[in-house]
């Protein structure tokens, strides 16, 4: 039930929240109905996120996970950023509850939507779940 | 950091002098009630006195009380008990859709055994219509049972009138009392009571102690089995300290009743007003007067329930979404599903529940820093949530 | 009066470490587990660290632990909840004739819910024999279920060899190690135990709370239904305290059960042999060696056993008939009948069973006093008996 | 369960207990296999009981009732002492716990069989259990 000193860290005071205006991409994903919902927006140069921030609305491990996987992936290259899964967020929040990783970690699945929305202004192939390679670091 | 503890519904802090009275029988007075020595025969004294107390709160007869482990034993004990017991008789058993899961889950568990349950529908402000029960009511109906007053939004039920209707129609009436000892009076005689079930932990009393108020006359199968203690209905070692807390501790909730409702509903009123009336996008859950002395219950525009009960923490406020089950944020109350509240509405729940223990100086402490809090997470919202989401 | 407490097997005296480690769960650490805030946090980590701790005494993960309300839920759960489960493979349940009611009356019930129940036969000593268990198993047989040590004569089973036989037929195996705890070493892996219920009122914990250790993969159906605490099998607020009291007192019982057990060994010894030395028509129930460290039981002829424990008890000796139950003294032991003791052999029963609290010295004033008042009782009986009562 | 003060008292102190030699009469009534057993000695003088004892195998009700008992009926009729019931034996004890009474409340049955044996011996007619008129004092 209870959340790590990491988690509360990061849920109390998030990095990188914010609407950023002039971003490259924005993905948004979950709902706000029976769920939560993030939206992270991006910043891209040579394909590597070089900024990033989110918006979320959820629980406490949403927001902690939003804002963990934030700095996770900031500097990493497109490619390498989209393979960092649920997974690997709450671990670098030292675990999560179980329940919670499901439902509340989707930051990984905004940031998909954010770099299919830069692909696509500018003309690139979306990627899809599937071509990402079921490999962990 | 000074903390404030808004959560009595969840759990009590124990009365110093219910403690006192408990330790004693740790480690002095420490005998099996069971036992014919002295060290016996004074733990079976502490029972009985504590028994004692208990019926009278109750009015109920010393007989009438079983000693259990708490609410939810108390709730299978009436509901199993009743309904295999009477399986002669009928296997209906008319219940709410916002009963407690310890009342809820034993329902479905009975449907799994071939009873047919009905779940009657509470209003939008979180009260039951006897008309629906009179409705409901067949000649196979064995039990009702409809929970004193609601553990979320602190509705109160009327159970004097659902116990009447009940009775006409020649069913068992329990009710769930677990939230309204020492804040509603009760007396099983006049209000139509067969089975009423209390835990001692909701009324400053010890954990892991309640009892079941069975109606002479009324037969139940135990639950457990084994040495046949509480007349068969509810084997095992008496836990001797712990029935002797829930006897004091109802005792002094009972006497001082008066006093702390008029307290509770005070800093109650309080809190309900003063939150709504400094904060947009907030609504309070239940019914405004026909609610607990304790209770109130809030809906907040734009903020997840969750975030806000962890943020109020972070500044020494003990609260709670609801109640103090689920670990998934997204699973929805289903006591205000039961009230109508829509899905998206009910994510931002906030219950304070007071005890005599609150003072009007922590309720303005609340009103201090719940502003603040609600701004920052909704700040965090994106803008759809921002402004669709209410 | 000085009073001496040789009734350990009914319940013990609360080790003062333990209740110390209670105290603050009354009234400052008093969260509910389950909620989200601080004071749910603390009393989380209190149970999760008892958890860890009864794990480890009994060789389980933390996983493994469930906490209930003592001995007679733990075996409730663990005889319904694994013969109710487990349907679908076999309706065989294999137990023993002298095992405690909660153990025997929920067998008693599960025969009236459709299951075969075979009760293994004792021996004169009090001993199962393996090659019964292994007669009596058949493939329909879902659950065996053999008590560690018995609660009146003392016996100690072989569980290791009895779990292997359950095992090798495909059964599930439980013991109710009630008794045990802390007097004998166990580990329910090379023990071949998959349900193991313990209580920890009887180790110097406090009364009604207890534990049912559940094997990873063996699959239980809840007794009662509720908020879906300790991982849906045990739901209920949990009694933080009671939980926290346990955790210490089996923390302490096996880390101290090496010097307990010396000290207890030589006191019964010298109990038996004192007893049996001094006075005549008195003779040893149970096994003489394999029997626990904390008990003596024993038979007199020409005595009634209640008068006998009154007499003690007014001379200052808390001792028992053989259990604490049954207020009729015409009800005969079904332990002693299971050893096959004539119904009249059974009717001057005294079982003093000890704890670590006892000295040397209690014994010696026993024995100093024992036998003027057996004498005094004998002087009372009709000549009859007095003559053919052996 | 518990015993009251009364029935701890006729316990530890039990009145007229042990044989008497030259009893008028003497009952013996119940079984020490499963039960209590309780024998009787009486005198007799003028169909009223002047001195009675007894001796007693059984619990701490079934030694302090024949107690008791005895000082009920010392110096009454035999009339009126076999009317003497079960009940009135505990009320005058401040009450037995319910098993009690009707498994180790002996001591009238006991006297009948004494009556019974001091009639006997002097050639009169026995009296049954249904010669009892249901009145109580
Ligand atoms: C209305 C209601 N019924 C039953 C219960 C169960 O009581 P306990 O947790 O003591 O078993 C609770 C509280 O948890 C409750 O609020
Ligand atoms: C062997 C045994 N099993 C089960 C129990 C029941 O434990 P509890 O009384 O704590 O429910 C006892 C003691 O009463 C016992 O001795």
């Amino acid at each position: 039930m209870a959340y790590g000193r990491k988690v509360m860290e990061h849920f109390a005071n998030p990095r990188n929240v914010g609407e950023m205006k002039d971003a490259d991409g924005v993905g948004r994903f979950g709902n706000t109905v029976d769920g939560d919902e993030v939206v992270l927006y991006i910043k891209v140069k040579d394909d590597v996120i070089s900024d990033i921030s989110f918006q979320v609305f959820g629980c406490a491990a949403a927001i902690a996970s939003t804002s963990m996987f934030t700095e996770m992936v900031k500097g990493k290259s497109l490619e390498a950023a989209i393979r960092l899964t649920k997974e690997d967020v709450s671990e670098a929040l030292d675990g999560l509850p179980p329940g919670k990783i499901g439902c509340s970690v989707i930051a990984p699945d905004a940031l998909r939507a954010a770099i299919n929305d830069y692909l696509g202004r500018r003309g690139r192939g979306f990627i899809t779940g599937d071509e990402i390679p079921p490999m962990r670091r | 950091m000074e903390r404030t503890y808004f959560d009595n519904s969840a759990t009590t802090r124990m009365d110093r002098r219910v403690m006192e009275e408990m330790l004693p029988y740790f480690d002095q007075r420490y005998g099996n009630a069971s036992s014919m020595h002295s060290f016996g025969r004074e733990a079976y004294d502490a029972i009985e006195l504590a028994r004692e107390r208990t019926a009278k709160a109750l009015g109920a007869t010393t007989r009438e009380v079983v000693f259990t482990s708490g609410g939810t034993e108390s709730d299978n004990l009436a509901i199993q008990g009743a309904a295999f017991a009477n399986i002669a008789k009928g296997r209906h058993i008319i219940t709410t859709a916002f009963e407690h899961h310890a009342v809820l889950h034993t329902c479905h568990f009975m449907g799994s055994q071939g009873f047919r349950v009905t779940y009657l529908p509470v209003d939008g402000q979180g009260l039951v219509d006897p008309e629906d029960l009179k409705r409901a009511m067949t000649k196979e109906t064995i039990l009702v049972s409809v929970m004193a007053a609601n553990n979320e939004v602190g509705t109160i039920q009327p159970i004097r009138e659902l116990g009447a209707i009940a009775h006409e129609g020649g069913s068992l009436f329990h009710t769930d009392a677990v939230q309204s000892i020492a804040k509603l009076p009760v007396d099983i005689a006049s209000d139509n009571i067969d089975l009423i079930s209390i835990s001692a932990h909701k009324f400053h009393g010890p954990k892991g102690v309640g009892a079941l108020c069975v109606r002479k006359g009324v037969k139940l199968r135990p639950v457990v089995y084994g040495g046949g203690q509480e007349r068969g209905l509810r084997s095992s070692t008496e836990n001797v300290p712990g029935i002797v807390g829930l006897g004091k501790a109802i005792k002094i909730g009972v006497s001082e009743m008066e006093d702390s409702v008029a307290r509770m509903v005070a800093i109650r009123d309080r809190l309900i007003d003063g939150t709504l009336s400094s904060l947009e996008g907030c609504f309070l859950n239940g019914h405004r007067t026909k609610r607990l002395c304790n209770n109130a219950h809030f809906r907040f525009d734009l903020v997840e329930g969750e975030a806000l009960v962890l943020s109020l923490d972070m500044k020494g406020f003990a609260t709670s979404t609801g109640s103090a089950c689920s670990t998934r944020s997204a699973e929805t109350s289903h006591v205000l599903k039961a009230l109508g509240v829509r899905p998206e509405d009910s994510r931002g729940s906030l219950r304070l529940s007071l005890s005599k223990f609150n003072t009007m100086e922590e309720a303005e402490r609340f009103l201090g820093a719940i502003g603040e809090i609600v701004a920052r997470l909704r700040s965090m919202a994106p803008r759809a949530a921002r402004s669709g989401g209410a």
